[in-house]
């Protein structure tokens, strides 16, 4: 849906000054408390919320922004405020179940892809290319329709879809890391080939890996949300921000500006994420490793 | 004009008549972001003078090549003079520097290959300095002086040399290409900034040779900036040595070979002398290089110093004017006995 | 100590191969430093990961002398890891950016661990200390460390791992000329001191100078001329060797003439080496049998005890015409 | 009349541009009907019998008369002579004998009792049945009677269905699975009940995002949107030039229930759910307002099968709901799993019945699935209990009670009898007089509501609007809300 | 020995003839990178070679994907009418009695001869839906895709020669706003404020490009205007990127030493040197944009690719699901391939490889 990118600080040949080093990533304070607060607010949602995000009311049915619900009421008349909460719970959730199937996935396969670069690497970034070369969306969408719609499956299927990329920057951090010095160095003493990969080599292949995981949170709740909207996402009455999205996009004629919370939470929270998946990547790219540059800076949904 | 910082203000005497240096570096202060890079900074180059710019990484060099050109980063403040050809730089505005840079005063670095655009024909981006600077030339005649220049710093085929890329061109050659895009519009200065260190040293030799007959022939000054005292002193007749964002030493190479004045300078020589026989006398600097963005109290050489005596530590010490007519920054030059290598 | 025959290695595909190095022999004595100098690409560094068998070698032994002094074949990777060790040229990329110091130092100390046990710290400290550290160093990253201390760091792993025999691959080049010397007498106390053997990779005559005991001269692969170090840079007998002496820019020779031999052109394409002699095509001495035959290292025929060997038809007329010696000496 | 007051006069040169807003899948009346495919078929096919679309009235089709014999054992129709199918096969009884054959054939269609159809001479169509069935005549007057050209039917094969060749007043000229459909006037076309074509094409853009339905009738993309979502309606009411109609129709949103497995196999658990349910609320809740009337009955209030006095079954009753549960032996509630058809109207039911239920001690976690995926699912491999789904009841009231009651039916998951429903569907066909015909109806609908073999809950409003532009949009507002397009005209634009 | 004296170069230009009979080592050219013999067109050759195992592959996946899917055609078809012998009848009919290698070996036999079979619902060739569908899809990425460059490629410039100031930093926090706007939330926004708000742009229609190419165009502004938006913002951080690297490059310092003009500095040399990136970029857009479309079709109700696979995959008519994703991967494939030759031609180094 939408394209992640490198941060251009990241590439940048030079080492940072040390003057510029030591500012703080602007707005990263910002994005942290927010998310932090939404999560907190989702863990604590039973607490929270000012209602069960399930209790309908239907005799105030699209009711609008008042004392007792101060983000108004949906189409059954449940608290708009109390399932965005409660939606917390699945977006975040979901999202996890995504990047972490896109983790274990994908660094799995770069790292066995890496690590035997003859015939099983070539096969297996083979197969990357393929997947990649489905754009991702279309990808997404075939799956999820293949297994038919829900948070599990929508988002597992983001995570696979995502999981190519993964491979593909695990793999070739991998492969750099492998011919890196301190690896030989490493291999000389007589460590043995699995303990430095585990040693040496994964820890900073896994860097920019888990900046690109960053990005992919973002990106996993956009895909979240355009399921939803496509009808492919969480089953309805579960709150999720993508699904209450849509349904506040089915009642647009009646009530058209319910889609604006849920829009911009989801908005807010996709800005929030990347704001710090800049920062890290800042922070990771002022270390000693760095890989080149790489398509995957880019991607896209 | 605005001046930064007040030391280093001490009266000093030139050895030369000043009139007749063509650039003229007089109490160059830099800071970057408000960290103070270089202070005071003072040398001179008259006109077909090769001059050396030795010092240790991070002392300046390339910074004081910089400030010359007039390429500085954002957030660079500038201090004192630097009187090219009777203009003062560091008031100059962008459009003076531009206009100058190219066809009075040139620079080329250290990166051959890196420095070269790696998708442009290197023929067209000699052709682009042309026409920068002299727009009525029309394309072929400038690719006729490109070919000649090409021919002139040895290129073998400067034709086809014209059109090639960079990657098609070995990094000796890319260096050649670009000392000729950097005389194509015959400027008075070259500065080189350690145009060998990236190149063997059989290439290195022929990149000397051929920077030592342009400066004999053409009557071309050059700033050469460089780590290495081989390089500099084969080609330079005066090496300026740079200590942590300060000049430190100036003086002609043969009394700098012969007598250096100054510890650091003479422990660099011992450093960088191969003589088989006193090979291992392990002649280093102790110590580790300064910062100049946090110099060391008085002389910024004192920690490192084998003759420091308490007066280093109490003061900056000026540049002074040495017996050998060279300028020093020690207290004790007169006083100390140093080795040279060519005794 | 060390003894390579005839070595090969090919790097590429079938295709297009590229010799890096192409029948090199050399043997160092215990102890010894055999130093290597050479232009880029001549396949100095090639020559030292083979040797540490960190690159596959197409063809040619390796034979290490074992804890008897009997020179043993030690063919692969595993084999060779803990008898050789091997110090870049970059400390910074030698160095795990992410662990303290100590680690990586203490790495060889518990090959077989996954995290290395702190128990092996005080060692680790310890020979950080021999290299000059101190123990709250031994704590920092890579990165919080200078160039020279880090390369400390990487010769003080060098000595944990007790191999008798290391490759030291450029290891002062990147580091500032103020630096270099303190560098250097560190490797050379730790000879001493360990009864180490080296194959020192450089550059630099300098740096050779001071540590070696033997040189090598390689030129597109192959080795054109071997001997003492007072031998091969006082007088050098190969044309290239010659030149490139003449080349280094020496503050010794500032104040003396300014005539030295220039090598004309470029170093040949590696994939596609000049027949007969690899030298020829820049040799200024190069005869038509240079380019039929390839000489072999030969050493100088009137005396026997010459260890001094040189790779080329010609070099007793050459030494004869004019050469540029090194030094005053 | 809104029609008139656009100045012009109709334009048979021209072109009603229609929204359809569900989506239709093909076009064989021997088919299955999986969206709303009929309109299609109403315009592409003649019918042997016309059932008139809003007033389910019988009128001549093909057939100008029909008999049934005293004995009930035979049907005799008499056809129209010189009627030609599209592709040009002469349409007589042996060709209409054949098309009926290989509808039977296809097996979507029942016709109870019926041991075949002949064609004594080129006019006369015979039906020959082994029991006598009332319900024929009203079956032949739905879509078993829309005949398609044997010969195109046996010539295209599965590919029929969108390629439709009737003998009606249109020809399906384009057809872009889930985007857009073109009729186009047949000028071959000869009166054979429908009306002729009243403009040249009919061009149909599928759209079942409600906005967009709005935007296209109020942006000039669109004449005549039909089976519009509901909250539509409420946006379409005040618009100036627009007439808005919304009616509940012959057809339900209910519940599917699996009787062959669980809980549901217990009547009470089914009655209970039924109780458990506020049917007025739902409908409301999931139609803007548009439907209140919930029913466990097959057809609306106002139908002539309608019985208004059986209209008071299953009010809410919680308390009667956890009673039946205890009874059935689940004093603590009872948990269910249920799918739902992936459209937004029955994820929407879905929602509010779980809540619902929920109260009562039910639960119930719906999942959504397309229509493929969920049949299989429920109908084939029994992974749900209840089903949220809906059905059209249709004019001929044989079909929907056949779905409901019968053993064999299709809707009855895992073929598990319903009670006395054979034998009400058995009385229903025997049934000759008008008040046979109520008693068994009478008998059938309260089999449906003591058995609960589906939970009915609403009747499903139908939403249509039209633009001044368009004449006759009253006359083309079907009562199973779909679109009769012969009856669709448009105003030339002057 | 007479070559002696005159190899003893003191500072003339050295002379490249070789000493000693041999093959002269060409001076220009030697070593790495050049272009192949047979240059651009092999080149193409071999990726357009690639192209079919990745096809194959892409084909097998899709295929594999499309069987997982539950239900299947015949369910689809036959809906509650779905006995087992029915669904027999049908999957007989439709081919799908046959062992899966033979289904798939006979798919992908005919895919490659250009016949992607008949679709399940309407009986048609898919490749005829596709036809229809295609050129819808594809111009709302061209449009997006050029709207995009007209906006970015200039604001992305513009924000990297002012990279340090607050205009650079500005444009650039603010592009990441953009990114992390959904781009269909973004069009729902758009469609309130020039649809249904100013009523400036139609909300709906697609007037063919062929029949009335300005009504046409008319139609689209709305549907491109937020992949426009969405992409810019990629484009215009990546393009910044890039052009902040080459702005601060050596080559650039060269220039600038030489004294260029900045003008020249910037567009011909940086812009130049940032062009692979850009068109890298550009290229992973117009992938990304064409899964955008999945959605602005739908809201759109635009009659496009992404339409058919919906509703393909709602019907689970299979030949159509794998014709319209064997498309997908086709197009993608031929946007890198674009991209590739480009890139060759953008860059000479790259081409050897
Ligand atoms: N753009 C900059 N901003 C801030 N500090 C800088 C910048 N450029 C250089 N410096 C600092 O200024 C000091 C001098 O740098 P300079 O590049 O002039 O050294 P040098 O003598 O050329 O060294 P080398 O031999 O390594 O090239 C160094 O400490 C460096 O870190
Ligand atoms: N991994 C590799 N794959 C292919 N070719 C290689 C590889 N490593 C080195 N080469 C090539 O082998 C030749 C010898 O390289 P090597 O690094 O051994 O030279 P070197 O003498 O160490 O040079 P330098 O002084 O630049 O370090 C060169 O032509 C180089 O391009
Ligand atoms: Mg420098
Ligand atoms: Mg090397
Ligand atoms: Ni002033």
């Amino acid at each position: 849906m939408t394209t992640t990118v490198a941060d251009p600080a990241a590439k940048r040949g030079g080492t940072a000054r040390p003057t510029k080093r030591a500012r703080p990533h602007p707005g990263l304070v910002v994005a942290v408390t927010v998310l932090g607060a939404l999560l907190l607010a989702a863990l604590l949602a039973p607490w929270v919320a000012p209602y069960d995000p399930l209790a309908q009311d239907l005799v105030n049915r699209n009711g609008g922004l008042s004392a007792a619900h101060l983000l108004g009421t949906d189409q059954f008349g449940r608290d708009v405020l109390s399932r965005l909460i409660w939606g917390g719970r699945n977006a975040f959730g979901g999202v996890l179940i995504a990047v972490g199937v896109t983790l274990v996935v994908g660094v799995t396969w770069g790292t066995v892809a890496g690590f035997w670069p003859r015939f099983t690497g070539t096969a297996l970034m083979r197969l990357a290319d393929i997947m990649i070369a489905f754009p991702t969306m279309v990808l997404a969408v075939a799956i999820t329709g293949s297994l038919g719609p829900g948070l599990t499956t929508s988002m597992v299927a983001i995570g696979l879809v995502l999981a190519p990329n993964t491979a593909q920057l695990t793999r070739s951090g991998v492969l750099a890391l492998r011919e890196r010095q301190f690896v030989q160095s490493a291999r000389l003493s007589g460590v043995p080939a699995p303990i430095v990969l585990v040693r040496h080599v994964l820890p900073l292949a896994l860097r920019p890996v888990v900046v690109q995981l960053t990005i992919y949170t973002g990106l996993a709740f956009v895909i979240q949300g355009v399921l939803s909207f496509l009808g492919l996402g969480v089953a309805k009455p579960t709150p999720s921000w993508g699904s209450d999205l849509s349904d506040a996009y089915s009642q647009i004629l009646s009530a058209p500006l319910q889609i604006i919370a849920p829009g911009v939470l989801l908005g807010v929270v996709v800005l929030c994420v990347y704001r710090i998946g800049d920062a890290l990547r800042d922070r990771m790219s002022s270390g000693a490793v760095r890989t080149e540059r790489t398509e995957d800076d880019v991607i896209v949904a | 004009m605005a001046h930064v910082g007040t030391a280093a203000a001490a009266a000093r005497q030139w050895p030369d008549d000043r009139s007749s240096n063509l650039l003229e570096v007089d109490r160059l202060q830099l800071a970057i972001d408000g960290v103070p890079l270089l202070s005071d900074v003072s040398f001179s180059c008259a006109p077909g003078e090769v001059v050396g710019l030795v010092g240790e990484s991070g002392s300046g060099k390339t910074l004081t090549g910089l400030s010359v050109m007039g390429l500085l980063p954002r957030g660079a403040e500038l201090g004192g003079h630097i009187t090219f050809d009777g203009t003062d730089l560091v008031s100059a505005s962008a459009k003076e520097l531009r206009r100058l840079r190219g066809t009075r005063l040139s620079m080329i670095f250290q990166e051959p290959r890196a420095s070269l655009h790696p998708a442009r024909p290197v023929g067209k981006q000699i052709v682009d300095v042309v026409r920068a600077h002299e727009p009525d030339v029309p394309a072929a005649a400038a690719r006729e002086r490109g070919v000649e220049l090409l021919a002139q710093v040895g290129l073998p085929s400067p034709r086809r040399t014209l059109n090639a890329y960079t990657h098609e061109l070995s990094g000796g050659m890319c260096q050649r290409v670009m000392i000729a895009m950097a005389l194509v519009c015959r400027p008075a200065l070259l500065i080189a900034d350690e145009p060998t260190t990236a190149l063997d040293v059989t290439i290195q030799a022929q990149i000397i040779a051929l920077l030592r007959r342009l400066a004999d022939e053409r009557g071309l000054s050059v700033v050469l900036i460089s780590h290495n005292l081989g390089v500099v002193s084969d080609l330079c007749s005066r090496v300026v040595t740079m200590y942590c964002g300060q000049v430190v030493n100036d003086d002609r190479t043969v009394e700098l070979l012969r007598r250096p004045r100054h510890p650091y300078p003479s422990a660099l020589l011992r450093a960088s002398d191969v003589d088989l026989d006193r090979a291992r006398d392990w002649a280093g600097i102790a110590g580790t290089p300064a910062n100049p963005a946090r110099p060391p109290h008085g002389c910024r050489f004192h920690p490192r110093c084998p003759f420091r005596t308490d007066a280093c530590e109490a003061a900056v010490p000026p540049l002074e004017p040495t017996a050998s007519g060279g300028m020093t920054r020690c207290v004790r030059h007169a006083e100390l006995d140093l080795v040279g290598v060519a005794a | 100590m060390l003894a390579v025959d005839d070595l090969v290695v090919t790097y590429g595909g079938r295709r297009d191969p590229l010799r890096a190095v192409d029948g090199v022999s050399l043997s160092i004595r215990r102890g010894e430093t055999l130093g290597i100098i050479g232009e880029s690409g001549s396949g100095k560094s090639t020559l030292a990961a083979a040797v540490a068998g960190l690159t596959p070698v197409t063809s040619g032994r390796v034979r290490i002398a074992d804890a008897d002094g009997v020179p043993t074949d030690v063919p692969a990777t595993v084999g060779r890891s803990g008898r050789v060790q091997m110090i870049f040229q970059d400390p910074m990329l030698a160095l795990s950016p992410s662990l303290p110091v100590w680690r990586s130092v203490a790495e060889p100390l518990a090959p077989r661990s996954l995290r290395v046990p702190g128990r092996f710290r005080a060692r680790a400290v310890e020979l950080l200390g021999r290299v000059g550290l101190g123990p709250e160093q031994a704590e920092r990253r890579p990165a919080q460390l200078s160039g020279g201390q880090r390369q400390r760091v990487t010769i003080a792993r060098a000595v944990a791992a007790s191999a008798p025999v290391v490759m030291c691959d450029e290891p002062v080049a990147a580091l500032d000329i103020s630096l270099q010397a303190g560098v250097l007498r560190l490797l050379d106390e730790m000879r001493a001191e360990h009864d180490l053997t080296y194959l020192f990779i450089s550059h630099d005559m300098t740096s050779i100078a001071r540590l070696a005991d033997q040189v090598g001269v390689m030129y597109l692969g192959r080795l054109v001329e071997v001997g003492p170090v007072r031998a091969v840079l006082g007088e050098p007998r190969h044309p290239y060797t010659q030149a490139l002496i003449s080349a280094v820019p020496s503050v010794a020779r500032a104040g003396r003439g300014r005539e030295r031999t220039l090598l004309p052109g470029e170093i040949p394409d590696a994939r596609r080496p000049p027949s007969g002699c690899r030298f020829r095509t820049r040799c200024p001495f190069a005869q038509p049998r240079c380019a039929r035959e390839a000489p072999t290292l030969s050493a100088d025929s009137t005396d026997g005890a010459d260890e001094h060997r040189t790779a080329c038809h010609f070099w007793p007329q050459i030494r004869n015409g004019r050469a540029t010696p090194f030094t005053a000496a | 009349d809104p029609s008139g007051t656009a100045g012009g006069a109709p334009d048979p040169a021209g072109t009603v541009n229609v929204v359809h807003g569900s989506t239709p899948n093909q076009f064989d009346p021997c088919g299955t009907l999986n969206g709303s495919e009929l309109a299609y078929m109403w315009a592409v096919y003649a019918p042997l019998i016309r059932s008139n679309p809003v007033t389910g009235e019988l009128t001549p089709g093909i057939a100008t008369a029909w008999e049934t014999a005293p004995d009930g054992l035979s049907l005799t129709l008499t056809l129209r002579s010189g009627l030609t199918f599209q592709d040009g096969t002469p349409l007589d009884a042996t060709t209409a004998a054949q098309s009926l054959e290989q509808c039977i054939a296809l097996g979507n269609q029942t016709v109870p009792g019926l041991e075949g159809v002949t064609a004594p001479d080129p006019q006369t169509l015979v039906f020959t049945l082994s029991s006598p069935s009332s319900g024929l005549v009203d079956l032949l007057g739905s879509r078993l009677g829309l005949l398609a050209s044997p010969r195109a039917r046996e010539a295209e094969g599965t590919a029929f269905g969108s390629k439709p060749v009737g003998a009606g007043p249109y020809q399906l000229t384009e057809f872009v699975p889930g985007s857009s459909i073109r009729l186009t006037r047949w000028d071959g076309y000869q009166e054979a009940g429908p009306p002729p074509g009243k403009v040249a094409a009919i061009a149909v853009q599928i759209i079942t995002d409600p906005s967009a339905q709005v935007a296209a009738l109020t942006g000039g993309q669109a004449d005549y949107g039909y089976r519009l979502e509901s909250s539509a309606a409420a946006a379409l009411r005040d618009v100036p030039g627009v007439t808005l109609s919304n009616e509940i129709g012959v057809a339900i949103s209910d519940l599917n229930v699996d009787r062959s497995q669980g809980p549901l196999q217990d009547v009470r658990v089914r009655q209970a759910i039924s109780y458990a349910i506020d049917r007025t609320a739902v409908a409301a809740a999931a139609n803007d307002g548009l439907s209140d009337v919930g029913s466990v009955q097959p057809y609306p209030p106002g139908h002539p099968y309608h019985f208004d006095d059986l209209n008071g079954a299953y009010p809410r009753d919680l308390a009667k709901a956890r009673q039946l549960l205890a009874e059935a032996g689940y004093p603590d509630g009872v948990t269910l799993r249920g799918v739902s058809l992936d459209g937004a109207n029955f994820q929407n039911n879905a929602v509010l019945i779980a809540q619902q239920l929920a109260e009562a001690g039910i639960t119930v976690n719906f999942e959504a699935k397309a229509l493929p995926d969920a049949t299989k699912s429920f109908y084939t491999d029994h992974q749900y209990d209840i089903f949220s789904t809906g059905m059209n009841s249709g004019p001929d009231w044989l079909t929907i009670y056949r779905r409901l009651l019968a053993t064999t039916s299709s809707g009855n998951a895992g073929k598990v009898s319903v009670p006395g429903g054979d034998e009400a569907l058995a009385q229903l066909n025997a049934a000759t007089t008008p008040d046979q015909l109520e008693a068994a109806l009478r008998n059938a609908t309260q089999v449906l509501q003591d058995q609960l073999p589906i939970v009915p809950l609403y009747f499903t409003p139908y939403v249509a609007a039209w633009t001044d532009r368009v004449a006759g949009g009253p006359d083309a507002f079907a009562i199973n809300g779909e679109a009769d397009f012969t009856a669709l005209g448009v105003m030339s634009a002057g | 020995m007479a070559a002696h004296e005159s190899a003893t170069l003191a500072g003339k230009p050295t002379d490249p003839a070789p000493p000693g009979g041999g093959d002269p080592e060409p001076a220009v050219g030697h070593g790495r990178g050049r272009l192949a013999a047979g240059g651009l067109p092999r080149f193409v050759l071999r990726r357009l070679l690639l192209f079919v195992p990745t096809a194959v592959g892409a084909g097998l996946l899709t295929f594999l994907l499309v069987k997982i899917i539950p239900g299947g055609p015949a369910y689809a078809k036959l809906g509650e009418e779905a006995t087992p012998e029915a669904i027999a009848v049908v999957e007989r009919q439709l081919g799908l009695d046959r062992p899966l290698p033979e289904q798939f070996f006979g798919w992908l036999g005919s895919a490659l001869l250009g016949d992607l079979g008949m679709s399940f619902q309407t009986g048609q060739p898919v490749i005829n839906l596709i036809v229809n569908a295609l050129p819808v899809t594809i111009e709302l990425v061209v449009l997006a895709i050029l709207g995009t460059i007209a906006v970015a490629v200039p604001i992305g410039v513009y924000a990297a020669r002012r990279a340090d100031r607050p205009v650079g930093r500005w444009i650039r926090s603010t592009s990441g706003l953009g990114l992390a706007v959904p781009d269909f939330f973004l069009a729902l926004v758009l469609i309130s404020i020039f649809s249904v708000g100013l009523g400036l742009l139609p909300r709906l229609g697609y007037p063919r490009l062929t029949e009335d190419p300005v009504g046409n165009l008319y139609h689209v502004i709305l549907p491109v205007l937020p992949m426009i938006l969405g992409g810019s913002a990629i484009v215009i951080r990546q393009v910044g990127a890039a052009m902040v690297d080459a702005l601060a490059s050596d080559y650039c310092r060269t220039a600038r030493a030489m004294g260029l003009p900045e003008r020249v500095i910037t567009w011909q040399y940086a812009f130049r040197a940032a062009l692979p990136t850009v068109l890298n970029v550009v290229a992973l857009l117009a992938l990304g944009q064409l899964g955008v479309t999945l959605v602005l079709e739908k809201i759109f109700v635009l009659p496009g690719m992404g339409s058919a696979l919906i509703n393909g995959i709602g019907v689970r008519d299979y030949p159509l699901i794998l014709g319209i994703v064997l498309v997908y991967v086709a197009i993608a494939l031929v946007v890198n391939l674009v991209v590739d030759i480009m890139a060759g031609i953008v860059d000479p180094a790259s081409r050897g490889a």
